[in-house]
């Protein structure tokens, strides 16, 4: 993966959020404040702005501005937790013009530790980290999965949030409510990891 | 130097009222608040949490008030932002009936951890007579 | 009908933000604030808040949250001066982290009294994680 | 005391008020938030507007004006506590036209009743009930008591109130640091008590 895969992903991933703006709010509505929607397009699209504009020494460079952008638009509580994640994965991929498969999924690892050290959820608490950390075990497993297969088994783990009682963030305060909707955080992270799957594919065909 | 309070909230207007009540106790003690997003829109933002920390800090430290868990979230990325080494102390406390006593606290000149241990032990005291 | 949030803090702007906060998370429980004085200085009044009990009038009952102990002298008294036999509950919770709670559970169709519970069990729910 | 002589009583409170205006919020600095000065002021200027510019039936309806006027105004814990005490005395004093000092003495027992069960103070917590308890029991104990005796009495028990450690009220959160200052609500006391002695003097005079 080079910048140019690397910004196509961040751009895909704006525009996929775009559009389901709506949709992650709906989510977040019956489960939370109403504006994890909001609060992703909002950053994100000042994501995909920064990208469009400026010009960056390497991928540890690019991804620590998206962090820090994510960190002061996103608001809510995936903001800190999603620009923890793109911090530590921008340490991680420091000064690399370019990087392999295996770079990326040990980058997103550094980056889950860091969703879990900020968040402290742990698996089958209803978040993100229910999509993150089967989603990057897979792939630091199996480093040669397919994409498609990556994508299948990435929208499974978001629908497996469904059946789950929050334990953290705000939803947690509904408790047995919480159960019977997907989390929108878990969405967007499926979208976040779909769009890097789908550049991928691309990228290596 | 009195230990500096922040007061965080998803809405600016919320810890601007609240500073308001505080600086009429006590207009001695160092108040900074960060309340709602960059666009002040409801959120917290930890860019602004930590130019709060840095606006509060003192060489007796800083004790953090806020009120929603994802608050939190973005007062701990802050504290790891800042370039300074000031002292952060976060409050488990309610943040308009802790910020009260902490503030009443630091105004006495006492320790962080002092300021802390006052504005988390409110909790304890029952607000019905 | 849901039951009805009072929210009364000594300055205005505290409590219009606090609303903001919580019309977000839930839009359809009638909250009605009561903040500062009649000429919204620091400070409440019995008026203002016997003036948002009346709006948050249903027949549910009204759950009453303040921030501070001179506001509920004027949040007693002001249920004295009421015309009307509305039930009035005052919460033993935190203004913030209490409403935050009782808007969800008066969301969820719950009585008066599950409300009231739900705002004055906060307290024992730790904010650091 | 006849409806005039009520009116004088307010109007010269009134002035001392606005007089102490300063010294009251000095005083409410140290224990408290520093307003008690400027609460009292804004509420009993008030008190002199209406009474100047509105007639009354009797003096139990100009004690209610005179409490809603309060309850309206004060704004601090000082508003509730005056105003419920006028609201007891007004309706004590009902329908009539002039009272005796015994009359009055008894509205006055109602509306410290009435403080007391608004504020849940006891004597020797460092409130005004520290001065309203002592000063209305020795009135109704002694109704013939000589109004200098009693404005000096009310006086001593003003002071009394600076070795007193606060339980109630704002100052209660100093605790021991509350010892030392005068009461901001006793001082105010005093001066509502000292005016009535003052008028009830001249009027018997
Ligand atoms: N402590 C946490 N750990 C991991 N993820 C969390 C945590 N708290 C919240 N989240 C994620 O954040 C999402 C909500 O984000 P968002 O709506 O933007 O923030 P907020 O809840 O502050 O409004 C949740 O759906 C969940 O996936
Ligand atoms: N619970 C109470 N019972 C009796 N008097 C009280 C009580 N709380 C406060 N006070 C009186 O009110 C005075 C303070 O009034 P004020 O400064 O106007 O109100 P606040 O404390 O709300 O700013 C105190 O000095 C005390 O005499
Ligand atoms: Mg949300
Ligand atoms: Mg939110
Ligand atoms: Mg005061
Ligand atoms: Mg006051």
């Amino acid at each position: 993966m080079n910048q140019q895969n690397m910004k196509d992903w961040l751009i895909l991933a704006n525009e996929r959020i775009q559009e389901q703006k709506d949709y992650l709010s709906e989510l977040d509505r019956a489960i939370g404040d109403g504006d994890h929607g909001v609060n992703m397009a909002r950053g994100f699209q000042e994501v995909s702005n920064k990208l469009a504009t400026q010009e960056f020494t390497d991928i540890g460079a690019m991804l620590q501005q998206v962090a820090m952008t994510l960190i002061g638009k996103v608001g809510g509580a995936s903001g800190p937790l999603y620009g923890t994640a793109f911090l530590k994965a921008s340490t991680a991929l420091k000064g690399k013009g370019e990087c392999t498969n295996i770079d990326l999924a040990n980058a997103l690892n550094e980056a889950l530790k860091g969703i879990k050290l900020r968040g402290k959820a742990e698996i089958g608490e209803k978040t993100m980290v229910d999509v993150w950390e089967p989603v990057v075990s897979k792939w630091l497993d199996n480093p040669e999965a397919g994409m498609d297969e990556l994508i299948e088994f990435t929208h499974e783990c978001m629908v497996e949030t469904k059946a789950m009682e929050a334990k953290k963030g705000r939803a947690a305060y509904l408790g047995k409510r919480s159960i019977g909707t997907f989390d929108p955080g878990a969405v967007s992270s499926e979208l976040l990891f779909s769009s890097l799957f789908t550049v991928l594919k691309g990228a290596a065909s | 130097m009195s230990v500096g309070i922040v007061l965080i909230s998803h809405s600016h207007e919320l810890v601007e009222g609240l500073r308001k009540i505080l600086h009429q106790i006590q207009p001695e003690v160092e108040i900074a608040i960060a309340g709602g997003t960059e666009e002040n829109e409801i959120g917290t933002s930890a860019i602004k949490i930590k130019q709060a920390i840095e606006k509060a800090d003192s060489e007796s430290g800083v004790a953090v008030l806020f009120d929603l868990g994802s608050a939190l979230l973005n007062a701990q990325l802050a504290v790891e932002l800042l370039e300074t080494n000031t002292k952060v102390a976060f409050c488990d406390a309610p943040l308009v009936e802790g910020a009260y006593t902490a503030v009443i606290e630091a105004g006495i000149g006492s320790s962080l951890e002092e300021v802390v241990k006052a504005a988390e032990s409110v909790k304890e005291v029952p607000k019905l007579l």
